[in-house]
Formats: C-alpha cells, structure tokens, sequence
C-alpha cells in the first residue's frame, strides 16, 4: 500500500492544489487541460508498448473518437455524455478490427505500419466528404462546459478522466489480464506454447488502448470545438508515444509525467522567442541521452542506488 | 562614487520616461516552425518590424498618449491544441488583438477562445464560418481566393480569351477549400471546367504524372489553389516542359526569388496575388518597411507584403476608436465601418477599409488591396489593382 | 621458462557474472601449444561463457586470461581476433544470406593478401568437397551438416593459432560428427593449431583431447589428462554414460 | 485534340518514364535508411532530415555561390556523412549501449529529426528555396517528355544505386557491414571492428539521403521543414521492400515511384495516396517480410 501513497498524494495536488495555484487563469486551466487529456491518450499508447508493441496510430484514433463526437454532437444532436463513450467505442471497435490483423507484425514494422495508419486516417477523414465534411472540417462542437466555471469544469472533467485512465491501467497491470500482457511482451512465442491465446489478448489490448485513444481525442475535440483532418496528425502521434517514452516504459505514470514535462515545457520555453523550438529539441534529446529509460527512471535508479549503498 | 550616482539618477529618470509611455501589446499566434513555418514567421517579422519602426518614432498615439508597441509571438506548431493555449495565454496577459493563426485548422480551434475572452484575431485561414454571424471575433486577414479567383478569371476570360479553366490543388484543407470556391466563380462566370478536383500531395518532388492528366484536357487556363511557393515553379516549369501553352495563375502570395531560381524564364507570364511587391505602386512608406524588413530578417519575402496590413490597421482602426478600445474589442468593431483611410502602402488606389459584407454579411476582412501581378524577367509586375467589398 | 613450455593459452582464477548471477567462478585453465584440450561438462555449466570471455565477447568479472605473453581480458572481440584467435560458435552462426564463399571471404577478414586466400579457398574445397559444389549458395540454406562445415572453413580461412570449439558435434548426424573429428584433428596435426574443445559429447571430445577439463555450475570440478578421465568412475557415469556399450567412435 | 490511338500510347510511356526517374532517387533514400536500419536496428526518422541538409549544400554550394555541380553534390554527400557520424558517435551509440529496451533508440530518432528540423530553420531559414537547372532542354521519347534535368538526375542516382550495390556486394567493407547486419557478434569474432562499421554504415547511409536530397533539389524546391514527409516515404519504401535488405529497397522505390505515376495519373485528389496505404496495410497481411525480407522473430 505505501507504493500508491506517493502517486495517491500526486494526484491528490493535482486535483486540489493547481486549481488554487493557478488562481483560475483560463491560460493556465488550458494548459492542464491539454496536458491530462494528452497523458489520458497517451496511456493507450502505453497499454501497447506493455504488450511489446510500438504504437504510431494513436493520432489516428484520437481522430476517430473526434470525428464521432463532433458528428453524433452537432449533426445528430446527441448530448455530449452519450456521444462521449459512444466515440470511446468506436475508436475501440475499429482498434479491434485494424488490431487483429496488423497486430501480427512486430517490432519496427508495427511501429512503421501505425505511423502508415495515422496518414491513411486523415486522408480517410479528408476523403470521406459525406461523414466528415472533408477539408472544411466541423466547427462549433457544442460543449457540455458552460458558464464562468466552465475551465474549471473541464479541468476537473479531464483530470479525473486521467485519474480514471490510471486506475484502469494500473488495475490491469495488477490482475491476470496484466501477467498475460507481460508474458506476451517478454515473449509472445513462449506465451503461445504456455496455451495463451496470443492473438486474442493483444486485440483486446490494442481495442482497449484505441478507446483511450477515441475518448481522448473526443474530450479534446470538444474542448477545442471544432475538428478538421489535421486535426490529430503523425506528429501527435509521435508525439504520443514521445510522452510514454520520455516519462518511462515502465511506469504507470509515464504518459502523465512525460506529458506534462512536454507540454508545460514547450509552454515556458516560449519566452525564449524564435529559439523555443530549437532549445525544446535540444532539452528533449539531452533528457533522452542522459535519461534513456525514461524520467521516472532517474527516481529509482536514486532509489536503487541508496539502498545498494545501505547494504554494503 | 559620483558617476554611479549619476548613472542612478540618469537610470531612474529613464525608468521613469519608460514607466510613463504605456505599452500596447499585440499578439501573434502561428506556426513558426516546421514545414510550414513561413506562414507565421512573416507574420511575426512583418509585425515586429512595423513596432520597431514605430517605436523607433516614439510610439502609437491612441488619444493623448503615445504607446510603444510590444508585439508578443507564439509559435503553434500548426496544432490546433497549442494554438488555442496560446490564445489563452496572450488574453491572459492582456492582448486583445492578436494577429493569426494561420490554417482553418487553428483559427477554428482559436475562434471559441476569442469569444470567450472578449478579444479579436486576424486568422489567414479562408473558412467561412469563422467570420459569418454568430461568430464575429474574428476578422480575415487577407484576401480570399475565393475572392482573387472571380476578379483573376474575369479579367483572363475578358483580356485573353480563356474559355476552358483546370484546377490543381495542393492536398490540404484550405487549398481544397479555395480550389472548391474557384470552381464556384468560374461556373458563375460560365467558363468550362475541364478538371475537377485534382491536387498534388505535399511534399510532391515530381509534378508530371499529377499535370499530364490535367493537361492532356487542354485547359486556355491552370489555377494553382493554394500552391505553395516551393511547389508553383516546379509546376510551372513541368507544364511548360510537357508542351503546355496556356496560362497558369495562383490565387496566393508567391515568391518571386524561387521562381526564378528554379523556373527561370519558364515562370513568364505566371499570374498570383501580391501585396504591394512591384516598386511602380510602392509608396516611400511601404519602400521603408521593405528595407527595414530586410535588415530585420535578412531577405525580403514577397509575401511581408500581403502583412503588412495587419497591425498597421489594427493600430489605426484603435487611433480612430479612442484608447478605451485598447481593452473594449466593442469599441473597436463598431469603428470598422467608419475606418476609411488612404492606403498608406500603395500608391493612388481605392482606400483601405474593412471589407467582406458581401460574404460574410459583416465586415469582417482587412480590405488589403488585390494587386495582381505577372512574373516577367525575374519579378513580379502590377498586371492591375483590384480590390473587394 | 622457454616460449616452448610456456602455455599456449591460460585462465587465472577467471569469474563472469551476468548482473548478480554467476555463469564461471575462479576457472582455471590452459592449452599448450598445439595441444587439444577438451571442456566438457552439462547444459549451463559455463564452457560456453569461458569460451564468450576469452574471445571477448563478454567481459570477466574477476581474473585473467593470457595469450601468447600477452594478458587480453578487456580488449574487444576484433583485436582479440587480431591474435590469431577464432571461434565456431554455438550453432555455427553462419552469416545466413551470405553466400559460402562470402562466408569464408568474412573469415579472411583480416588478411590481405588475394592470392593465399584464393588458395585456403581451393583448400578447403579439397576438405569439404560438399562445398565446393555450394559456393555461391545462400549459406541459410545449406543443412546443418554443411553448415557446421561452412562455420570451421570460415574460422580456418583466418589461418588461425587458437581455435575454439563450441559444441561442433550439435545437432549432426554420427557420419557428419566423424567427418567434424576427422577435420579438427586434421587441423591440429597438419596446421598446428591449438584446440579447445567444448563439447557435450564428450565421448568425442576425450579422445580428441590431450587434457580435458570438466566445468560443473561454473566451476572447474575435474581436470587431467583426457585418457585418465575416460577410466575415471565419476566421468563414465556422469558425461558417458554407465553403459559403455554403444558404438564406439573410430576416428 | 482528341483521344487518337496514339494517345494512351503516350500515356503508358510517360507513366513508366515519371516512374523510372522518380524511382532512382527513391532507391537512394531507401537504401540509405535500410543500411542504418540493417547495421543499428533503429529506425531512423531524423532521415528526411539528412535529406534536407544534403538540399541545403547544394543550394549553397551550386546555387549561391556557384561551385560546379559534381562538386556540390560531393560536399553534399560529405556533410551530410560527417553529421550521421557524429549522430551515431554521441547519440545513437551511447543510447543503444545503457537503453534497457532497444525502442529507445527510436525515441532518439525522433528526438533528432525534430532537433535537425529546429537547426535547419535557424540556419537556413524559413523560405522554400530552388537552384537554377544543371542542364536544359526536353526530350521526347515514344511520346513521353523528359526533360534533361531529370534525364540527369536519373543517369547519376541509377550510377550511385550501382555503386553502392557493387560496394555492399563486392568490397571488403561491403561485406563487413553485411555481416554485421546479419550477425554483429560473430562479424565481431572475424575480426571486425563493429563499432567503426557501424558509424561507417551509418555515415554512409546518412550519405545516400544527402545524396537524394542534393540532387532532387536541382529539379525540386526544398524547404527546411521537408524532412518528415521524405522519412514517411523512406517508411513506405522499406516496408514494401522489405527492411534491411538491398533488394528490397530497390523494389521499394519502384513500387513507390510507379504507384504514384500511376494513381496520380488515373485518380485525381489525394485518393492514391490513401489507395496506396491501404494497398500497402492490406499487402503486409499476406507478405509481413515484404517483397525481398526474410521472415523476422
């Protein structure tokens, strides 16, 4: 139980203390809205590299969820909370039909085929004019966020998604479904012959990691209020499995703190002016350098280190 | 002892002086890096070097004060999430009027955060919807295609004959959306459309298997929607090597460095929509600008020309409106309609107004004058000056 | 002490350890020159790190290993190779989508001169006639007997001093394993080139060898003259197996 | 006009001719970014970026300041080597050593190419820049135009693809650097020095995108903010193919090439490129190895 305490109290600042640091700047309610949304996409991304898959796609399920949102909202006249897990379903569904072929490749080529699927979307979305309306997009995407609060609204909304999200993904790590994802990231082959359904499983956790994903790009869709084929793009998607990288593979929170270094980062870098973007590279290759396993990787090599020098 | 003593009354005096002239604070918000980052990085030189030479005077004078421009620039990577935090970020520290962002894609995700925050932004971005009633925080920046291409079109099919018209749009939404609009006016203008719908993906190197089909329909006219300036010599050049004899136009800004370098003579005769780029219609003002803008970033760009009109009228339309438009956007769009002024950049035209009524029911554009050129001898000349209401 | 009886190859006190797991603790041994020494001992026991460590191919933890008169622990794999010293590794690790004679040409890496190398070529066709038809073959394809083959020509086409055996007899059929014995003990009579052997068959490797060496959880546990160890009870039981009564390998 | 006989005659031709030419400079970035996938196992995104830079040399060197084009192009191609070598020395050699899962390397690799795009707008602006042609003048053949420029551009890139098929093959070094991509230890235990072949493979193949790059923008306008697109398209070309192997490169660049001739042709609008990423999702179905790979894991 002491391991959930930290990560317990973390969340507990997040949900209490930014809200009253940040004084309800409308700015900087944004800013974390973005970064939990973001995180909350992210930990799909995470779910298949916890099957031992590298996942380029999750723009183009982030898309998805957006552009069923935004045309069950505003052309269907759905409300929001209906339309919401709808576009999570979607985005899951079409995960599982995409999954259980292209799951069968490994490696770089997984990861080159997802990053394949994330411009075979938009293009889909830019195409497919009698669904998405094509290049001139959906504007005006009604949001269930109104009033003076409504930042605040949407920052509680989106922080306890994440809270949720984290919960899910932490509860599956936990329970059978979690050692089955772990052998199949060891080894998928050695799986099969312990007579695990291989195939099976990594379809549900892809489905699973794509309604991260449909859900995610919904709630962002709807904080934005409009969506258009670019919308969600290959460099979110890279941008994606960039947070899971940065924060750690191995943790839990790793989209989260990956997600949040990232975007809070390019956000304060801005007073850098027309070197922003080229000293936000340089910080995120040295991080990887000096950091290769990921942020939260420094915390417990600390850890790891103090107790071998307890012991000596 | 004594000269630090001096140097401290001379510093708190200056501090003082300083202290005293209000800052105004306009923000721009566009992408500045990545494939695209020309959009936003002329915006922002365009805008920066019109402050400094303000400032460089004294300031703005809005009522009884004189203000020094601050201009603050925020890079959007072109995503729509950033962008919106962006514009949080500069209403937040007070900016009402921010100039950008740049593709429907942004401006669409933008539009909310202005209504919300009471502020106005000048979008590049050509979506209707951005500027028609309800919505109305908003304004265009620039001229429409939609709006050049009917003006362009009737001129050709007057002047030059042109009975057959191909469209060839660079695969993004807002070329899609001006090569859609094009096809509108030339249908109202009964010309034949020979190809419909044709575009070249982004990052093309070679345009011959995209033109030949089009070619092969014999078009008297090829409008590039949305070319990029990269790609509009290449296209040329190609058409021109397959044996094509017609006319090619553009509805944007072009690059008349690039088509030289890489179309050389082949780019003769190629129509596109500048500002005032051609020195027969530069005023002294708009001479200044050019070569401030050429200290400030090295090289001039054709397309600075076409911002220039930005802040210059944003400052104007506050002078006209009185200081309390500074932080009321009201104020200030009630003075559109009244803003009549001479337009400072070129020579003896119609004046520069707010302009769009006719499309958006509102006025909700920068009246920038259509100055249509043709590319001759390595630059661009004035073919006429148009203008929109 | 003359460079003569001076070994030809020696382990000091030699220990691996992957992260905190022991693979070899404190091994000792050594080859003189143009002897074949055997390894053997059971799945896991280590012959194949002590054989990692002295190519280079992992680093020791603790302890030393002397070639010639030069200490080489801590040089990388190619300069150790520089020395003269080549290994077949477990399960041949052929270059598969090469072809044999690319094969071979890798083995003559580190030499320059075309026209010996032509004639090591023409060599081994003589050796291995099997090969010769399959020169130009994807080596992948070959069966494994042939690969086995490809994998000692390709060491041999270095002209090595030191040649490490890891387990040749793997895996082949009894005909090809005579053919393997043949060839190594070909190898260490007419080129002079010092063997060691690691094997599991270690009814092979025995009478091959001149000294042999039993490794059991990474400790040496037995060492002596390979005709003493064939008569001794615990090597009979454990690596020949009690019944002696099987075919007997005539080389 | 009308549609004579001779009319899709002329189209058949000219598609095959946009296909060839466009497939020898395609062959050189794919094989670039093969070769450092088949040697370091990374997947290297910051390739377009290498593309860019090999642009921008002969922008400079040809363009602006005159230099004969061979000689542009061969500064080019040693730029751009010089920045993959000092990639591979302080970047991907250190992460590949201390990562504890090798995916960390393609986290670098983004990490770089966004780092290399940030460099090349500060360096060389934001501006689409194009040279003046090498040479002039249009050819026609069986009814197809080819202008001499591209006719150029094909002669020198088919002369480098040969080449370098001639090194992998034939060379000592080319075959070092085989080995090690189809065993580094054992290669190692030959006496190669892997870590020297390795950043040689990897300057080399950064070399090839320089190369590609250098010579596209004598017929093509290049901005510093391409790279991405080129490194999709170096994703395409090797997965069609096959990674890793030679052939399979080959066979990548021409399938990309003649695809899009043709669906660029045939269909108007961005279908084809939807048409041909979806081809290529539903191929790897049947053929995961691609066309030339080998079966993997």
């Amino acid at each position: 139980m002491n391991r959930l305490l930290g990560p317990l109290i973390g969340l507990a600042l997040y949900l209490g203390i930014v809200p009253l640091l940040i004084h309800g700047s409308s700015y900087w309610l944004t800013v974390f809205i973005n970064i939990s949304l973001l995180a909350f996409t992210s930990l799909g991304v995470w779910l298949t590299f916890y099957i031992g898959r590298i996942n380029i796609a999750q723009g183009a399920f982030a898309l998805i969820g957006g552009y069923a949102v935004a045309v069950l909202t505003t052309l269907h006249g759905w409300p929001f909370w209906l339309a919401l897990p709808m576009a999570g379903l979607v985005a899951g569904l079409v995960g599982g039909v995409v999954g259980s072929t292209i799951l069968r490749l490994r490696g770089v080529y997984f990861a080159m085929l997802t990053l394949c699927l994330t411009e075979a979307t938009r293009l889909l979305a830019l195409n497919w004019t009698g669904v998405t309306q094509g290049a001139s997009g959906i504007i005006g995407i009604p949001t269930p966020f109104g009033g003076d609060s409504s930042y605040l609204q949407a920052y509680f909304f989106s922080a306890l998604l994440l809270l949720a999200g984290l919960l899910a993904i932490w509860r599956i790590t936990q329970c059978r479904m979690g050692r089955v994802f772990r052998a199949l990231q060891a080894h998928e082959d050695l799986a099969a012959s312990i007579g695990i359904n291989v195939a099976q499983y990594r379809v549900l956790a892809f489905s699973i990691a794509c309604a991260f994903g449909g859900l995610g790009g919904a709630v962002l869709t709807v904080f934005l209020q409009s969506i258009y084929p670019t919308s969600f793009n290959v460099t979110n998607s890279t941008d994606f499995m960039l947070y899971c990288f940065l924060g750690g593979l191995q943790f839990v929170l790793g989209p989260a703190v990956g997600a949040l270094v990232l975007f809070l980062g390019f956000q304060l870098l801005s007073a850098l002016g027309s070197y922003q973007a080229l000293v936000y590279a340089i910080l995120m290759v040295l991080a990887m350098l000096l950091l290769p396993n990921g942020l939260l990787s420094l915390r417990f090599s600390v850890r790891q280190k103090s107790m071998r020098e307890g012991q000596v | 002892m004594k000269a630090t003593a001096v140097l401290g009354v001379g510093l708190f005096f200056i501090g003082v002086a300083l202290a005293q002239q209000p800052v105004l604070k306009i923000g721009v918000n566009g992408v500045m890096s990545g494939p695209a980052a020309s959009w936003g990085l002329v915006n922002k030189y365009s805008a920066e070097t019109t402050a400094a030479m303000i400032n460089a005077e004294g300031g703005w004078k809005i009522g009884d004060k004189k203000y020094k421009v601050e201009i603050v620039a925020l890079d959007d990577k072109n995503d729509p999430k950033i962008s919106a935090a962006n514009a949080e970020k500069l209403v937040s520290m007070g900016v009402k009027y921010i100039i950008g962002p740049n593709v429907d894609t942004t401006a669409g995700a933008v539009m909310p955060v202005m209504e919300k925050a009471k502020a106005i932004n000048f979008p590049y971005a050509f979506s209707k919807e951005l500027y028609t009633p309800p919505h109305g925080n908003s304004i265009l920046g620039m001229i429409a295609s939609y709006q050049a291409g009917p003006v362009i079109y009737k001129y050709l099919k007057e002047k030059k004959g042109v009975k057959n018209i191909a469209f060839l749009a660079r695969n993004e939404a807002d070329p899609l959306n001006q090569m859609k609009e094009g096809e509108d006016a030339a249908k109202m203008l009964g010309l034949n459309i020979v190809t419909s719908g044709a575009t070249y993906e982004p990052g093309t190197t070679d345009f011959a298997p995209v033109l030949q089909g089009i070619l092969a329909k014999n078009p008297d006219l090829l409008v590039l929607s949305g070319v990029a300036p990269g790609d509009a010599p290449l296209l040329i050049k190609s058409a021109r090597e397959m044996g094509y004899k017609g006319l090619l136009s553009t509805e944007t800004a072009q690059d008349a460095k690039i088509l030289q370098q890489v179309a050389g003579s082949l780019a003769d005769g190629f129509i596109s929509v500048g500002g005032a780029s051609t020195p027969s219609i530069q005023t002294p003002y708009m001479l200044d600008f050019v070569k401030a803008y050429t200290k400030r970033v090295g090289e001039w760009n054709d397309e600075a020309g076409t911002k220039v009109y930005a802040l210059e009228m944003i400052l104007r339309t506050l002078q006209l409106a009185g200081p309390a438009a500074i932080n009321d956007v009201e104020l200030f769009k009630k003075t559109l309609t009244k803003f009549n002024i001479p337009n400072p950049f070129v020579k003896g035209n119609p004046p520069l107004k707010f302009v769009g009524s006719a499309y958006f029911s509102q006025p909700r554009q920068l009246g920038v004058p259509m100055v249509v050129n043709e590319f001759k001898d390595g630059k661009f000349q004035t073919l006429f000056v148009g203008s929109v209401e | 002490m003359s460079l003569a009886s001076k070994p030809h190859l020696s382990l000091h006190n030699l220990s691996v350890y992957y992260d905190t797991v022991r693979a070899i603790e404190g091994v000792g041994l050594k080859a003189n020159r143009g002897e074949i020494i055997a390894l053997i001992g059971s799945n896991g026991a280590g012959k194949t790190t002590t054989l990692r460590a002295i190519t280079g191919l992992v680093k020791p933890t603790f302890g030393e290993i002397w070639y010639e008169d030069q200490r080489i622990n801590g040089l990388p794999p190619h300069r150790i190779a520089e020395l003269g010293i080549r290994m077949v590794p477990e399960g041949r690790r052929i270059f598969p989508l090469m072809s044999v004679h690319d094969n071979l040409l890798m083995g003559a890496f580190l030499r320059r001169n075309q026209a010996e190398i032509r004639q090591d070529i023409e060599r081994i066709c003589a050796r291995f006639p099997r090969l010769a038809e399959r020169m130009k073959q994807a080596a992948g394809t070959l069966s494994g007997g042939e690969q086995q083959m490809v994998a000692m020509s390709r060491a041999l086409m270095a002209r090595p001093k030191l040649l490490l055996l890891d387990e040749p007899s793997l895996g082949l059929a009894p005909m090809v394993v005579r053919e393997i014995a043949r060839a190594i003990q070909a190898v260490n009579r007419e080129d002079g080139v010092t063997v060691v052997l690691v094997e599991q068959n270690s009814r092979m490797a025995l009478r091959l060898s001149s000294q042999a060496y039993v490794l059991e959880t990474g400790k040496i546990a037995l060492a002596g003259a390979s005709a003493e160890l064939q008569t001794n009870d615990r090597i009979r039981r454990l690596y020949l197996g009690i019944s002696d009564e099987s075919e007997p390998l005539t080389l | 006009m009308g549609l004579a006989p001779t009319y899709l005659g002329s189209v058949m031709s000219q598609i095959i001719v946009n296909g060839l030419m466009l497939s020898a400079t395609y062959a050189l970035i794919a094989l670039g970014i093969t070769l450092i996938f088949a040697i370091m196992n990374v997947m290297n995104f910051a390739h377009g970026q290498m593309y860019v830079l090999g642009g921008f040399m002969v922008y400079y060197t040809y363009g602006v300041w005159h230099w004969p084009f061979a000689l542009s192009l061969l500064v080019a191609a040693l730029v751009v080597a010089a920045v993959g070598l000092i990639l591979e020395r302080f970047f991907f050699r250190s992460v590949l050593r201390r990562s504890r899962r090798e995916e960390s390397t393609m986290l670098l690799a983004v990490g770089t190419a966004l780092l290399l795009d940030s460099l090349a707008l500060a360096l060389f602006g934001e501006k689409q820049r194009g040279v003046p042609d090498v040479v002039s003048g249009v050819y026609h053949l069986a009814g197809a135009y080819i202008p001499a420029r591209r006719l150029l551009i094909f002669a020198i890139a088919a002369v480098l693809t040969t080449a370098f098929i001639v090194f992998i093959n034939y060379t000592r070094p080319g075959r070092a650097l085989r080995a090690i991509a189809q065993d580094r230890e054992t290669a190692a235990l030959q006496g190669v020095d892997v870590t020297r072949y390795s950043a040689l493979g990897f300057g080399l193949g950064a070399a090839l995108s320089g190369l590609a790059g250098g010579l596209l923008i004598s017929t093509d306008a290049i901005n510093s903010g391409a790279g991405n697109l080129i490194s999709i398209k170096a994703f395409i070309m090797i997965m069609i193919g096959g990674a890793g192997v030679v052939s399979g490169a080959i066979a990548g660049a021409l399938v990309l090439a003649f695809s899009e001739a043709i669906g660029y042709y045939f269909i108007p609008g961005s279908l084809p490129y939807l048409l041909i990423l979806t081809g290529l999702i539903v191929f790897l179905l049947f053929r995961p190895q691609g066309i030339m790979g080998r079966r993997w894991g």
